[in-house]
């Protein structure tokens, strides 16, 4: 579902990710770890085609990423949920609003997205914060209207970048849960993260990143 | 279908949110429109006045003395025939004197002492305004001086290349005046939606990475832009009206032999005045987005 | 110092980074100068053609039959007291003749037969340009004619109160689109200002939690206004001499009777163009920064 | 050093903060924690006038903050360092320059500025990136320019909000060791957080919120 083979990303003249090879199959749950700056935020841009790799090859759900047209780009990632680090929510729109923008994208019934919506909100525990505006959010209940978003529109493939930052323990536990749910369905996850109490004792595939490289990949 | 109407919601949206930007945008095109339509409003008069002064110059052919009338005549018909004449008017030696004696008034009593109408017979012509530049009339008047039976061709020479300098600068003006307005219209509403562009660019950032296509991205800027520009439009030309209305009537005040001499713009002007402006900010809208790029 | 210094260094890199709006700005409001300054130099045209035309008009004062020199001399007197009278001069009935002698050309035999010269000697006045409404000529006209020894008064009526006319219609005019330029000009730099303001107000958040004052934040956007207002005053008091030295030159070619006819805008007044603009921006600055609160 | 009288906030009809009080001794370092949403955050901000309280009296540093004038409060917010859990970074500045703003806003001598900003960069381990731009760095990364942009005008104050989110254990070792050497040099630091493993075996007084009020404040 996720294959890169020999996949080197620059920035300037730094390197970031060097000769990096895997290849997740379909309905995996896989974790990615690594110290700051060891470039997994890089690596999950590359799968969504927010960053060009300089060398190598990436398929994503049959796509070729590196040769896509802009064109078919956004549709590539409507394929793919994605929890970004840094949240990238729209401030000045409700909760429900920003959920339901994943769907109105794609030009979905608005009764059948507000049903979407309501039972992504239920999910993660937003429901009383519907019509709340994001940036009157916590911490947290922003990091969860974020997985909402990636989750809403059912993905092919998931990825969620450092998902449990600002949530504690038992939040954690339900998001985590959620996505254990949905990779059950089908869904292909790969979640980025520095909680080790997650995979340590999750017995799922963890792929450690370090100096640039693949340092470990551990295949339980 | 169902994106443009939820295009028209963001759209709408944004126009509330940031209302100021907008209307403080709606308000720039509208002075700009309505200096535009005020100045093609100006120039219409002052070219109405002129043509109306234009057509009141005229020329006076003066015929020898002692001409048989088939000459006459034929002059009159070799007038007649030339296309840039629009009035022929014949004057006789006696109304010329009549003429001569009423400008004389109270001192015309010097013509009663002569023997003999010392006065020729004349063509009074008035010529097409299309046709009033100084080097055409002078060629025109050389021709009809050549004429067998005109002895002299008088006109307005002078007056005409005032006239004519006059109209020339109008136009130029015109051209430069509504070249530059329309550039600055075209300035604000590119600038006004690229700035809109602008400040909405984490969210269109967003918009890229959930999947947005570019013409989801684009159209809620180019419904807003038409929207602005249709507005002001509107506004404008309301404006003109009244602005028109308000001089008319100050002018009629203070100078009452000008009524009905102010002309206004013809009706599909006033309706082309929100088409334009909304095409024109459809336009800037369009340039603004720009190409997007993943 | 240090504060106003660093505020310098931020603007100037706000110039460079924003350098598309600025630039469009720039642009925007140098179009709007430009226009207001053309718009200027034409009124100056006009008024100047207007006064040249108006100080050609003047008055006939036709005196009686065989009055005295003394009459005549002190009716002479009288005028020349009379400050709204530039110029005197005398034409004696012989005089008058021999001009008409001269418009009736080679008709002029009809003269001949005359015993006596029946013309009048007259005086021709012109007047002030400044006292040209047509109602104070009419007065005038109407006191001069009760003098002992007048006869009649003749002046151009109906010219006169053409060229009236333009005259206030070009005054209303240049008040009416001075202010509408103005007006946009204003928008134009306030909105730019604001939608500046508007883009780094995330940064401007950040800095107020970080404890700066406010004339820290509010610094850099002045100076960035009076910098934008000033390089637009530069840019279109040189694009206003180049397009006024580019039309003397297109229009002596094309006619060459005017030459030394137009005029251009004094040296103080290219001077106050980019002062005006500075100073215009500044203002726009400071309203769109308006009051911050923390 | 900070002292709440029972200070309550409201967020239109929703309470979120009733009626806390408690007092932080100069010299302190007190973690505060609770679930996501309970309040930690607006606590924060009522310390350095963000947001202002409907009830109650605050004292910071010995100004009464709820009473503070306009013109007044960037002099207290100076004597305030902030890690805030949104970063709020200005994106197009090098890290450099996003640590020097604080000093320089205060009007602070080039020279001086370089100093600290230097030494502000090696503590938290960033000086090979000093001249990256913002934007440009990974999630903990900017969050070690927060750090290291809150402690560099030695402020008498500092508060920390989910200081360690995005950041790997070794890493967040370093920061919390580089708080416990500024709190020793005098400041008071005040640490709101979810990751229990920081506080549980500090030996550090936490004060606990939950439901908008102090569940708990277990002093040592
Ligand atoms: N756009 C960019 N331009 C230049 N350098 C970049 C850019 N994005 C990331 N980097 C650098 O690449 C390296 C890897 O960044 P990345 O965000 O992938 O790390 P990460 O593993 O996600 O770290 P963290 O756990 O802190 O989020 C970092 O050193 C970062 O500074
Ligand atoms: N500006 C605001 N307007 C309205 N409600 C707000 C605002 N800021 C916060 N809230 C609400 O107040 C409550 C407390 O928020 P706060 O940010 O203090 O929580 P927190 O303890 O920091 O949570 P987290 O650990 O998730 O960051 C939340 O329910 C939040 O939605
Ligand atoms: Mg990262
Ligand atoms: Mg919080």
């Amino acid at each position: 579902m996720i294959q890169f083979s020999n996949v080197s990303k620059f920035y300037d003249e730094q390197i970031v990710l060097k000769d990096i090879s895997f290849n997740i199959e379909k309905g995996d749950l896989v974790y990615l770890t690594g110290p700051s700056g060891s470039g997994k935020t890089t690596l999950l841009k590359l799968v969504y085609r927010a960053e060009h790799p300089d060398d190598g090859q990436i398929l994503v759900a049959g796509w070729d990423v590196a040769k896509l047209r802009q064109k078919t780009i956004p549709f590539l990632r409507r394929n793919v949920g994605i929890v970004f680090q840094d949240f990238r929510l729209l401030p000045n729109k409700t909760v429900f609003d920003n959920i339901a923008i994943a769907l109105r994208i794609q030009g979905l019934d608005p009764r059948l997205i507000n049903e979407k919506v309501n039972d992504a909100l239920n999910d993660v525990g937003l429901k009383h914060k519907s019509h709340a505006l994001s940036q009157h959010l916590s911490g947290g209940e922003q990091q969860r209207v974020v997985i909402g978003r990636a989750m809403v529109s059912k993905p092919t493939v998931l990825l969620a970048d450092e998902p449990t930052g600002n949530l504690d323990v038992e939040t954690a536990d339900i998001v985590i849960k959620l996505f254990k749910e949905i990779n059950a369905r089908g869904t292909t996850v790969l979640i980025a993260t520095h909680n080790r109490e997650l995979f340590m004792t999750s017995g799922r595939r963890v792929i450690f990143l370090r100096d640039s490289a693949i340092e470990k990949d551990i295949i339980p | 279908m169902r994106a443009f109407l939820y295009s028209c919601q963001i759209a709408f949206k944004n126009l509330v949110v940031e209302r100021w930007i907008n209307l403080l945008t709606i308000l720039s095109i509208s002075v700009g429109l309505l200096l535009f339509t005020s100045y093609l409003t100006i120039t219409l008069n002052i070219d109405t006045v002129i043509k109306r002064w234009g057509t009141g110059f005229g020329m006076v052919v003066y015929l020898g003395d002692g001409l048989s009338m088939e000459t006459e005549e034929s002059i009159k018909e070799l007038l007649k025939q030339d296309s840039d004449i629009l009035e022929l008017k014949y004057v006789s030696s006696d109304e010329a004197l009549k003429e001569l004696r009423e400008v004389l008034g109270s001192r015309s009593s010097i013509l009663d002492s002569m023997e003999a109408n010392p006065l020729p017979s004349s063509f009074e012509l008035k010529l097409k305004r299309e046709t009033l530049t100084p080097i055409y009339i002078e060629k025109k008047a050389a021709r009809i001086k050549e004429m067998t039976g005109v002895e002299d061709v008088q006109y307005g020479e002078k007056w005409l290349s005032s006239l004519n300098t006059i109209s020339v600068v109008m136009r130029v003006i015109a051209v430069l005046l509504g070249a530059a307005i329309f550039i600055a219209i075209a300035f604000i509403t590119y600038s006004t939606i690229k700035v809109l562009f602008y400040r909405r660019k984490d969210e269109i950032e967003t918009l890229k990475l959930l999947g947005a296509t570019r013409s989801f991205i684009k159209m809620p800027f180019l419904i807003e832009g038409l929207f602005i520009g249709g507005v002001s439009g509107v506004i404008s030309a309301l404006s003109l009206f009244g602005l028109y209305k308000f001089t008319v009537m100050k002018f009629v005040e203070f100078l009452p032999s000008i009524r009905g001499l102010l002309v206004s713009l013809p009706l599909e002007a006033y309706i082309a005045i929100p088409i334009a402006g909304a095409l024109m900010s459809l336009t800037g809208s369009f340039f603004a987005t720009g190409r997007i790029r993943y």
